[in-house]
């Protein structure tokens, strides 16, 4: 099937490599590599609509200032409940910054994901705490923590332990993402690369990154790569919880590119409509994650309305409760700018920090209030 | 005289010189269909076609290094770096090849090459977005670096850019793409000050207060505040960052004794510290006070709740320029 | 075959995918896709003796203080005469820092190449004349300059050039080198990326930078890539000869490993016995690039005992040539350091130069002859 | 105490560090079986093993990167670039990574890195292997950079680093790797001075000679020499480049009331820089003279015949001295 873009030509993938186990009409197919494990489809299904909705609230929450920007996994719901699912509570997890479906998955209260895009906190949460690293934003670098984490757990003789990194199609031109597929295959570390390729690194089309399909990139690395399709949650999580069963046996990485499609622009500043047609949004809108898993729960009775309905008020709820919860986050206070460069004592630091709070003192009555700050910046 | 904002000014800046020389071409991540996602290149795919503004893979080194093998074919690409954090990925290139390709060639071999970076803060931006990297560029022998302020200044620094067949590597202050200023269209570039020169930007005879790219407007402002307590400040866009401009600014500190660097780069090891030392050895004996420098301090940006802590900015400005007079 | 080294076992490619016309025994052996073109078999003998004389004469130049040091190509004589002999005029070469036998075929008088190695010039030919660029020393940079050269080809639709860039099995594992990958790919230029796998980057054996055979990364990218027997000139000749001809045409870039062996020591500073075995080195002596050419043109009888007395005459001349065009080549004049930094004026670097010559003059007689200098550094 | 070449000592540190700790590993092209081509090394992975002392594959990013992901996993991973000139491909991960990942944190993470770089010229090396590239480090908040002059200073210094929980990287004069001198191996760890110390290596009155790394020898020579002429010059090693130990050396620059600083790397926006604007902030009532710099020249590393016209040597360092008295 092609797709027309504005003057891309957009194939998508074939059947015959591309996993599917349940079809945008939510039949399911069996695959005979791939047979599904037991999975709570309506733990999937809640999950799927939950985080969509808490999407929703921060896209509207950036809409009334109250976030600087805010990057939508709409349409990637399935890729990250489907492979944020498959990881046991051991392995560990390295995003990139538009993995709140996985976020959600590792147990993080999603108001923390706020934080960064509100400009309050980096770090609002503990990375090993939850095994889910910190956001990484330039683009790439962090399948090489990944690769080196995965190196650490093979030297520990961890068994019970894997790495997952999620990156995006734009990014597997970056020469990081590379370089971790050399290591990781040289060394060959428990770590899956997960690529979601929502066919677009903001404007430019996956064409741009590769003229041939990203899951046969590791092939030129010595590692598999699999074709998921990334709009199919029991599909991603079936395939992720084999390649981490295959890292955790010493079988080495495994690329997934879960294909799937940014339904929404690229962050809040972005505007689509620039590079690509409506139409094209149309064709994906039939192949919704959620969707056809709501179709495939509700024609095999698995779950009727008061399901449906009950997982809604829940959204309304979270909804509600993350409004309320990001306009109560406190802006920290000037001087902790301060903190945490250094473990240990910098004295030409220290001297700033002094200096600044000296001046800052010097507003009467007290702090910031009182500067003069510039017009209109 | 036209009104633009500093964003059309360097996309009118960049259609000119694209007009002028068809070995031009543009190269960037999202400069082509999206027009940049500071729309700074916006349109000149759609005018020029995609062999001259080209949308590239999303790979920083990826870019300048194929835009020195380009140069190396007689073209002059202009790159876009989307924002100066991702600039890092492309230091290899930038500082190993770029800046040194023509002194080791023994001048066979010259690299027209311009690097733009939207720079520094100010926007509300996450991480990365808010980076000053210009001192690491001024300190490798071989670049031109050079920041434009506003819109005027920018429509003629990048033709002028463009135009040099020396690597430069070009800061826009992307907290200040949306000012506005007159912008004479009309001006040959033969006219327009050399991008090696500094620039009086408000004239003034009690301290000489010495800046470049976004903090210009903030100085000036400050200046402007300083004239009503009877402080005359004399405000230096620098302009040109390597080489600097010394004939200038030694020529106003010498005449005000009082010199102050103001840049949103950390001060530790920043371009400042540059200035004060060379200003320090050419004004010896007629500084009144040490120059002093007001600047970011020795931490990561920070979060975007606390960047106008980070900043200098009016205030902070003239509480520097105070402490001159203290000493 | 298996060849045990140290610790690493290194397995010679399988001869299905190994391109070779020429055996190690000198059978000319014939390949349905690489019927070898009309081509002076003759003349690439003589150059890969002349080359070979040549660099060990640059060895023993070394041993004797005239150059710093140097980096042989001993055993890589059919790689880059082969590839270097199927140029045509007007097609780019980007060496990395061992292509000697390449530079001879572009033209470049030797004596050239030990200006680099002896500290006297880093440019000492004109890389537009001969379509020869400059050595490169860091790793893989190269890559992504014969990628943009080759996009201005493209752009001049200038169908008679193509580029070809040298680099080794270690550069493979920089991220620049999968960058150039990514874009030769995507723009479909005419390059042909050029790897001589002499199997070693330094002390690392090729294992440490892939554990699959370094051809097949460009798949992963979308273009073919081959294995040709680097230590056969005829079928690295005809490979490349192919893989020019497709770049040219707008096939787009293919990817050559020449597997060939680093018959000496890494450069003239470095110590192989550290880290191989002489046993592996035994191995491939019995491979030897020159050898087994001079056995066919000796068995078909395309060349008697004067033709190959002739040619080590040549070689012997040529050896004593370098030799006097070595020692006679200056130094540089002290200020020459501050020439051609910039096109323009610069006024801080001229400042400088005017400092340092007021400084050379204030010695007397003249110049550095008295300036106390450091005792042993 | 026992006699070592620099070289050695770090080799001894290093085993020091392995013994102590069985989270430190070392990581960087042929360290392991070659024992790294300056050998510093040299058997440890014989002795430690494959898995502490990890020859890796050829990837100055590859090598960062992964060696954050090992720390992040608890390791204290010990990396080795080959040569100044190859750092810059990991400018990225060291700038945006390493740096700020702690501070990103809240200090949740740290990242306990040492990333040694054999720097600077004077070995006759071709292009890319005689780089200054310090600034560049001591510019980024977040890291710890250091560098060290001879053995006995090698030998704590590397142990202090690797200790450390900060990343640090860790400067080795290149052509000084076989100078030797006495170290004290017994000496415990705690007894060092602390890596963010300044060194006095030669007390002196008339003016300070500030230096680190491979000029700290040259430096002393040229003290020594001009003690002949009359002149008492105060030697004083840095040590730490970021932070600088303020402390010591304004103590010292009040006394003598004239400083130079010496080092390789290009003076233009060089650690010099830096040096001299915070010594006359600090001093300014105090200074006969301007700070005067004596460094690299604006321009790339020249070739390896013209180096000992580049590098500052023992008549250019007592020539810049003379010009401060000559104020
Ligand atoms: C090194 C680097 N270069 C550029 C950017 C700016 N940038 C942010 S997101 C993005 C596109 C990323 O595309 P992709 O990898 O496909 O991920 P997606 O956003 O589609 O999830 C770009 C270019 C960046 N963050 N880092
Ligand atoms: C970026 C970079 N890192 C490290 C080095 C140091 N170095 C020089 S040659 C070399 C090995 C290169 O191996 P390979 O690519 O196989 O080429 P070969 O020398 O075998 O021809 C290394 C590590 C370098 N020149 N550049
Ligand atoms: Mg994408
Ligand atoms: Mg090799």
């Amino acid at each position: 099937m092609t797709v027309e873009t504005g003057g891309a030509t957009m194939v998508a993938p074939n059947d015959t490599e591309l996993i599917q186990l349940l079809t945008p009409e939510g039949e399911r197919v069996e695959h005979p590599q791939y047979p599904l494990s037991d999975v709570d489809i309506k733990g999937l299904y809640r999950d799927m609509v939950l985080v969509r909705r808490f999407d929703t609230e921060a896209i509207s929450l950036q809409r009334q200032g109250e976030l600087g920007i805010w990057a939508s996994l709409l349409g990637q719901e399935a890729a990250q409940i489907g492979s944020g699912r498959a990881l046991s509570p051991r392995d560990m997890a390295f995003p990139s910054y538009r993995e709140h479906g996985v976020a959600w998955c590792r147990g993080l209260d999603p108001v923390r994901l706020l934080e960064l895009f509100r400009g309050v906190s980096n770090g609002a949460w503990d990375p090993q705490e939850y095994k889910f690293h910190l956001y990484t934003i330039v683009i790439g670098d962090q399948t090489l923590h990944a690769t080196g984490y995965a190196m650490g757990i093979k030297r520990d003789s961890a068994e019970d332990e894997a790495v997952i990194v999620y990156f995006g199609d734009g990014a597997t031109s970056q020469g990081d993402v590379s370089e971790a597929f050399s290591w990781a295959s040289v060394f060959q570390v428990p770590v899956v690369f997960f690529c979601q390729n929502n066919q677009y690194a903001i404007s430019a089309p996956q064409e741009r990154q590769s003229p041939i399909p990203l899951y046969q990139r590791s092939r030129g690395f010595g590692f598999p790569g699999i074709r998921v399709d990334g709009n199919d949650v029991l599909a991603c999580y079936e395939v992720t919880r084999q390649a981490l069963r295959a890292a955790r046996e010493g079988r080495g990485p495994t690329l997934i590119e879960a294909f799937t499609y940014r339904m929404g622009a690229h962050t809040t500043t972005d505007d689509p409509t620039r590079y690509r047609l409506a139409s094209e949004l149309e064709v994906w809108r039939l192949r919704d994650p959620i969707e056809r898993v709501r179709a495939y729960l509700a024609r095999t009775g698995q779950a009727n309305a008061a399901f449906f309905e009950q997982v809604d008020a829940e959204a309304a709820e979270l909804a509600a409760r993350v409004r309320d919860a990001c306009r109560a986050l406190p802006d920290p206070p000037p001087l902790a700018m301060f903190d945490h460069v250094y473990t240990g004592a910098n004295a030409i630091l220290e001297a700033e920090r002094a200096q600044y709070g000296d001046y800052l003192d010097g507003f009467e009555p007290a702090g910031l209030g009182q500067r003069e700050s510039e017009v209109a910046r | 005289m036209t009104r633009l904002t500093l964003s059309r000014a360097l996309n009118e800046g960049l259609r000119r010189a694209l007009e002028a020389d068809p070995k031009v071409m543009i190269m960037g991540e999202d400069v082509g269909r999206l027009g940049g996602v500071f729309r700074v290149t916006d349109g000149l795919q759609k005018d020029f076609g995609e062999h001259r503004v080209i949308d590239t893979p999303l790979a920083e080194s990826g870019i300048v290094g194929t835009a020195i093998g380009l140069a190396l074919r007689g073209y002059r690409p202009v790159c876009e770096i989307q924002f100066d954090g991702f600039v890092y990925p492309a230091t290899d290139q930038i500082v190993s090849q770029l800046a040194k390709m023509r002194y080791r060639s023994r001048g066979q071999l010259t690299l027209p090459v311009v690097i733009r970076i939207p720079f520094g803060g100010g926007i509300g931006a996450v991480e990365h977005h808010s980076e000053s990297p210009e001192v690491i560029f001024a300190h490798t022998a071989g670049l031109r670096v050079v920041a434009c302020a506003d819109a005027a200044e920018a429509f003629s620094m990048i033709q002028l850019a463009i135009a040099c067949d020396d690597p430069v590597i070009f800061f826009e202050p992307k907290r200040r793409y949306w000012d506005r200023a007159e912008v004479d269209m009309a001006a040959a570039l033969d006219t327009a000050l050399p991008l090696s020169k500094a620039r009086t930007v408000l004239p003034g005879d009690d301290v000489t207060l010495l800046t470049y790219g976004p903090l210009v407007r903030t100085c000036t402002e400050a200046a402007i505040a300083a004239r009503d307590e009877g402080k005359s400040i004399e405000v230096i866009d620098l302009r040109s960052l390597s080489p600097l401009d010394m004939d200038t600014i030694s020529a106003s500190v010498i005449r005000t004794g009082r010199c102050v660097v103001a840049h949103e780069a950390p001060v530790y090891a920043g371009l400042g510290a540059e200035i004060a030392a060379r200003v320090t050895e050419q004004c010896f004996y007629h500084l009144e006070a040490p120059v002093l420098r007001v600047g970011g301090f020795a931490i990561p940006y920070p979060v975007a709740r606390l960047e106008d802590h980070y900043l200098p900015d009016l205030d902070r400005i003239l509480d520097t320029v105070d402490r001159t007079f203290a000493f």
